[in-house]
């Protein structure tokens, strides 16, 4: 009786692996993948990349397209998780057949599907902040989010010129976390800081007294917090809560609306680095990225009525910066556009002007941020 | 060692350990009225704090009123859970129960992130966000909302089964369905009641943790975990023992990050309720079955 | 200890909570004999029955089968060693087919290794071959050659405890141990069982503790009766001098007509 | 000897099955979803025998999975050994630590039971995050070797396909001679009645920890393709909820059938690629497919398959007659 069901076993898949072949489509359009994690716990990072990429797309296409040809962007959802990565990766290489991709928006998606474009060579360029994406420099992997060891140099600059000398660290148990960490356990004693202390939360916790407390206990005179929301935001309230003083600096994972709302009061006097895209309209008028930054805001807002962030401007430079490259080698071709990626000089996108040369895959320096402060629920550019 | 650090890790301890308690409530009163764990019991809170929300939000209401609204509206979805997807299996093994219950949970987890979208959210405190100190540590104002609702709680769930018709069948149910429903209760009726009363325990956690825990249409996993873990350590079946357990959880973790690795926390916190389990396979104040042969 | 005694219990006491199951309970059964325990409701026969199967819990007193002592041994030892039991509330393994049930009785003695099965090889062959021999041979035996082939969970509840008895002799025992076989039997199957307990004692030379409620079938049938009340033991005899003894009556008046 | 014939038609059907689907395929890509099913299935065949045979629930097989898979990375990518000793090294690993842990774990039931693996698997789940200098913690290990056999590297997509699909194959054929004899009933036996079991002189303790220890040895094998395979892996593959997605493919593919739950397998990895174009409300179908599956095949996809084909014969039985 086995051998019959084996049979109708047989038959059911081999229906399902036929619907699955469906024919390729006309070639009078580009075709460019991303892999984004539009749900999951990384979600909000690919629910604006999303969103903007594909009004980048609307937006060349509405231009006339690129070389004469229409611009598609094909989207899959990782779901924060790096097999979807992998498989999203291959389906967009194999059977896309696309000439670029964007994203993935975490750095582990981005470090696990990385080799899968070294092989097939077709231009990688993440959204993830993580050095090891362009560190060692893989001939066909570009990032355009700047790092972290950008974002943790800003901070410590910061603490410097206050004369800040011990410093606590409390960081969120995943990949973005933990990429922080390191660096700033790299940075604080090489700066010349003293590391006082270095905790931990979940991703997921909801409580973070406990390590609060015994920061307190070793009285640092910063401490500062790696991580993406609602976490910090739960720090900054327990922060207040045990009314601690110490100044409190946060990474630019939080540099959203979202967090002032979630923190509420406890926000007030954070300190944090972050792209210039939220203080956009703060920036003196000669800035050669605040019209860019301004008229990404507007048309970000009139589409999708929800508040820009920084992440959704990596959705807007990584397109962008692909169809630059493909304007200047006047060819779609994968190879074409990666040796054009890789001349890029001077390009301003969201987060920064970017210049790329063989040994410098990312494209930014510690320029790409500003020192931002929360006041009276919004955020003020500090210098 | 430090007193007052000692206190807070307690503090916080025992109001994350609340919130573990209450999903686990939850979860004893569904195992009881059907020998099943509800993997869906975290996706009960999670409706009470992003009901509370919406209800302000849309409608302007003031915070009791939304919260009352969101318990209600909790437990409608909780009947119409049973209705829809648990009484049509009935019969079933419970692995299938089980199974079932998860399709629910990652459905009414999909169906919130459509229609609440993937943010987090935020309630006020109900009075205020002023710490009251505490021998040297400092307490939310909302954690004593925490404890006492969950007192309360527990106290009212304790009548019910006492001193109602209700309950008492639903107790009866739970030692033998068969005898119940020879005895004229509605078994099937118990279960569906069962379901809107977890829902509503589930609800009302929801909505006072959300000033302190914060709330999004994903936090219902976690706390369903940790619910599960804190009905097993304070032994299946019995509501004291699972409020019980979920604070025991909540300190162990606060006591392991405070005084062990905040990394490992969790971990410590599991390696114990592990250890206890081998020597308590009923875990701290559950029943031994005796199955007659 | 004699020859003859096969099972020897001496000072059993079990302890639920702050009941009192089974106090300074001695209990032997002869080798070759049919020994019942008889008693009213809640007297302790099932603890008796466990304690001795090694399948419930035994606080003090010492087991002896064979004369070695036993009183600690796991209760799958027991069965190797060839004490084997049914259980009053049937336990047919429900996910098998009849045949398999029964060749599951033959676990202990027919083996081969893990290895044997995985890779087929001749060893493995010649026990399946054995094992479905006995299990068949077990199966006429108890009258149920025609329903080899269906799921166990589909037999009458009758038929279902003929199988638990096919099961337990395919596990070669030498003592066997029924716990209450005739309940839910009607009277034509209560009278078939006891006719094969007898063949059972007989042809096969088995030995057999029986706890039952059904007193024909117990007088009937049994060379010795213990009877056991509120878990101690208050008699002990032949048929005849347990019908007549005043302390059973007694025991039972009221409660069990028969 | 014929349900034996029976198992081997089957698995042969199976094997051809597995063997010509990349040829009908329209494009590469679907062999990785095909190569992660396969990879898939080879845990659930171990946890069908766990589960659906010995009726034992373990939620923590996605840690045996990955320790498998980062014994098998470290050893070859930071301490350079032959990916084949190191993948040995994996599979064992996974099995010794499925043997010290199941002794104590084994010995509860139920609700028990599924929370003390569940917890396991938490706490090896947090020490892959957490032990940073070893497995390079939550942002993953990167730099795997792809598999090499005899001094050649597997390097095309189709021979690893073919690996693992010979693998499952085994894995199969393992699984089905041990169903089908004296240790199988045993384990039908205690899933049954830990009790007639007993008394027929079954050494439940041993035979539990014998089928936990083995289908976490599968895990392991899984472990180790998965790993040589992606050449890239993350705490986030290793979790609870990858457990939780096990168990459910061995249910909706059916507790009591082996090739059933290979179907579950496949059927739970690949629906996601169908579902992906509603986007958004993909997850919501997921959930629904789940309970509408449970609702209408109590039994699986292997009981639905079962109960199609019984009426079919029996209509065609009662068209004979009449």
């Amino acid at each position: 009786m086995k051998v019959r069901f084996t049979v109708v076993l047989a038959a059911v898949l081999m229906a399902v692996l036929l619907c699955a072949g469906r024919p390729a489509q006309a070639e009078d359009t580009i075709k460019i993948g991303a892999v984004l994690s539009v749900t999951g716990p990384a979600a909000f990072l690919g629910e604006p990349e999303k969103n903007t990429m594909l009004m980048v797309q609307d937006a060349v296409n509405a231009a006339g397209g690129v070389l004469g040809k229409k611009l598609e962007v094909i989207v899959y959802d990782d779901e924060s998780d790096v097999n979807k990565a992998v498989l999203s990766a291959q389906k967009l290489i194999k059977k896309d057949k696309v000439v670029a991709v964007a994203g993935p928006s975490t750095s582990g998606n981005s470090l696990g599907i990385m080799k899968f474009f070294e092989e097939s060579q077709v231009p990688l360029v993440s959204c993830a902040a993580s050095e090891k994406i362009v560190n060692p420099v893989g001939k066909w992997v570009f990032s355009v989010a700047p790092l972290d060891r950008h974002a943790a140099g800003k901070i410590l600059a910061d603490a410097a010129k206050k004369g800040l000398k011990k410093l606590a660290i409390l960081s969120v148990s995943d990949g973005f976390g933990q990429s922080g960490r390191a660096v700033l356990q790299e940075l604080i004693p090489a700066k010349g800081f003293v590391l006082a202390a270095d905790e931990v939360y979940g991703p997921k916790d909801t409580d973070m007294t406990a390590q609060l407390t015994k920061i307190k206990e070793a009285a640092p005179d910063a401490i500062i917090v790696w991580g993406t929301n609602p976490g910090p935001a739960v720090i900054a309230r327990n922060r207040e809560q045990l009314g601690i003083t110490t100044p409190l600096y946060v990474c630019h994972g939080v540099a959203s609306k979202k967090f002032i709302e979630l923190a509420g009061s406890a926000a007030e006097g954070l300190m944090l680095p972050a792209g210039r895209l939220i203080v956009a309209d703060q920036l003196p008028e000669a800035n050669p990225l605040k019209k860019l930054l301004l008229d990404y805001t507007a048309k970000y807002q009139a589409r999708y009525n929800a508040p820009v962030s920084t992440f959704g401007g990596h959705g807007w430079d990584s397109v962008s910066l692909i169809v630059k490259a493909m304007e200047t080698a006047k060819s779609a071709k994968p190879e074409a556009i990666r040796n054009a990626l890789e001349k890029i000089t001077g390009y301003a996108g969201t987060a920064g002007v970017f210049t790329y040369t063989p040994e410098n895959h990312n494209g930014l320096s510690e320029d790409a941020f500003v020192m931002v402060k929360v006041e009276k629920g919004d955020w003020r550019l500090m210098e | 060692m430090n007193i007052s650090s000692l206190l807070q890790y307690l503090i916080s301890g025992l109001t994350t350990g609340s919130t573990y308690g209450l999903a686990a409530l939850g979860f004893t009163i569904i195992f009881n009225s059907t020998g099943i764990i509800n993997f869906a019991q975290g996706e009960f809170v999670m409706l009470g704090g992003m009901f509370s929300v919406f209800f302000m939000k849309w409608f302007g209401l003031p915070i009791a009123w939304a919260v009352l609204l969101a318990a209600l509206a909790t437990m409608i979805a909780g009947a119409l859970i049973e209705r829809l997807a648990i009484r049509p299996v009935k019969g079933a093994s419970p692995i299938n129960l089980v199974i079932v219950t998860i399709g629910v949970s990652i459905f009414i987890r999909g169906l919130a992130m459509l229609v609440w979208g993937k943010d987090t959210y935020a309630l006020p405190a109900f009075s205020g966000d002023k710490p009251i100190a505490v021998l040297g540590a400092a307490m939310m104002p909302q954690s004593l909302w925490v404890l006492g609702v969950s007192l309360a709680m527990l106290a009212a769930l304790k009548a019910f089964f006492s001193h109602t018709i209700q309950g008492k069948a639903m107790l009866a149910c739970s030692f033998d369905r068969k005898a119940a429903s020879l005895m004229g209760i509605g078994v099937e009726r118990m279960v569906l009641l069962s379901f809107m009363i977890s829902a509503l325990i589930g609800a009302v956690g929801g909505a006072i943790l959300a000033p302190i825990t914060l709330t999004s249409f994903d936090v219902g996993v976690l706390l369903g975990l940790k619910g599960f873990a804190a009905c097993i350590l304070g032994g299946l079946g019995n509501p004291f023992g699972a409020a019980l357990g979920g604070l025991v959880l909540g300190v162990l973790e606060s006591l392991g990050a405070g005084y062990l690795s905040s990394a490992y926390k969790d971990a410590f916190a599991f390696i114990l309720l592990l250890a206890l389990l081998f020597v308590r396979p009923q875990g701290l104040f559950g029943r031994k079955s005796v199955k007659r042969v | 200890m004699p020859e003859s005694t096969l099972l020897r219990c001496t000072g059993l006491g079990v302890r639920f909570g702050g009941v009192q199951a089974l106090s300074q309970v001695d209990f032997t059964a002869e080798k070759g004999r049919i020994t019942s325990i008889i008693g009213p409701n809640g007297a302790g026969k099932t603890t008796l029955l466990n304690a001795i199967s090694g399948m419930g819990p035994c606080d003090t007193g010492t087991i002896l089968c064979l004369g070695q002592d036993i009183t600690s041994a796991p209760a799958h030892l027991r069965a190797k060693n060839g004490m084997v039991r049914t259980f009053q509330n049937l336990e047919v393994f429900s996910n098998m087919s009849v045949l398999e049930n029964v060749m599951t009785g033959c676990h202990t003695f027919v083996r081969y290794s893990f290895l044997d099965a995985v890779f087929k090889t001749p060893r493995y062959f010649s026990g399946e071959r054995r094992v479905r021999e006995i299990a068949e041979a077990q199966l006429a035996f108890v009258g149920l050659s025609d329903s080899a082939a269906i799921p166990a969970a589909e037999l009458s509840f009758g038929s279902q405890r003929m199988l638990e008895l096919a099961r337990a002799l395919a596990a070669d025992p030498w003592l066997l141990i029924l716990d209450e076989p005739a309940a839910g039997l009607n009277m034509r199957e209560t009278k078939a069982l006891g006719d094969l307990i007898v063949r059972m004692n007989r042809e096969l030379g088995l030995t057999i503790v029986l706890v039952e409620h059904d007193m024909d079938l117990i007088m009937r049938i049994s060379h010795r009766i213990s009877v056991l009340c509120f878990g101690e033991i208050i008699a002990v005899g032949s048929p005849g001098e347990i019908q007549k003894n005043p302390k059973v009556i007694t025991a039972y008046l009221g409660e069990d007509e028969d | 000897m014929d349900s034996f014939r029976k198992n081997l038609l089957g698995l042969a059907a199976l094997m051809a099955l597995l063997a010509v689907a990349p040829l009908l395929l329209g494009n590469d890509y679907y062999l990785t979803v095909l190569t992660l099913s396969a990879i898939n299935a080879i845990i659930v065949v171990g946890l069908n025998l766990l589960l659906g045979h010995a009726g034992q629930i373990s939620l923590g097989h996605g840690a045996f999975y990955g320790l498998a898979a980062y014994t098998s990375a470290i050893l070859t990518a930071t301490l350079g050994l032959p990916v084949f000793l190191g993948g040995l090294a994996g599979v064992l690993c996974a099995g010794v630590v499925a043997l010290a842990i199941g002794i104590p774990t084994l010995k509860l039931h139920g609700h028990y039971l599924a929370m003390a693996t569940l917890g396991f698997g938490l706490i090896v789940y947090i020490v892959f995050n957490e032990a940073v200098g070893l497995t390079g913690g939550p942002s993953g290990f990167t730099g795997i070797p792809r598999l090499s056999l005899a001094g050649m590297e597997l390097t095309s997509d189709l021979g690893y396909y073919y690996l693992c699909a010979g693998c499952l194959g085994l894995v199969i054929l393992v699984a089905l001679n041990l169903i089908d004899s004296r240790t199988g009933r045993a384990l039908r036996a205690l899933h049954t009645s830990e009790k007639a079991a007993q008394a027929v002189g079954v050494d439940i303790a041993r035979y539990k920890l014998a089928v936990f220890v083995l289908s976490a040895l599968y895990a392991g094998l899984a472990g180790v393709l998965y790993a040589h395979y992606l050449t890239f892996i993350a705490p986030a593959s290793f979790g609870f909820l990858y457990s939780v997605e096990l168990i459910v493919m061995v249910v909706l593919g059916g507790m009591s059938s082996i090739f059933g739950s290979v179907a579950g397998a496949f059927f739970l990895t690949a629906l996601p690629e169908f579902l992906r174009a509603f986007e958004n409300i993909e997850i919501l179908l997921f959930g629904a497919i789940l309970i509408v599956c449970m609702i209408f095949l109590p039994e699986g996809l292997a009981g639905g398959v079962r109960a199609v084909r019984a009426r079919l014969f029996r209509r065609a039985k009662g068209a004979g007659d009449a």
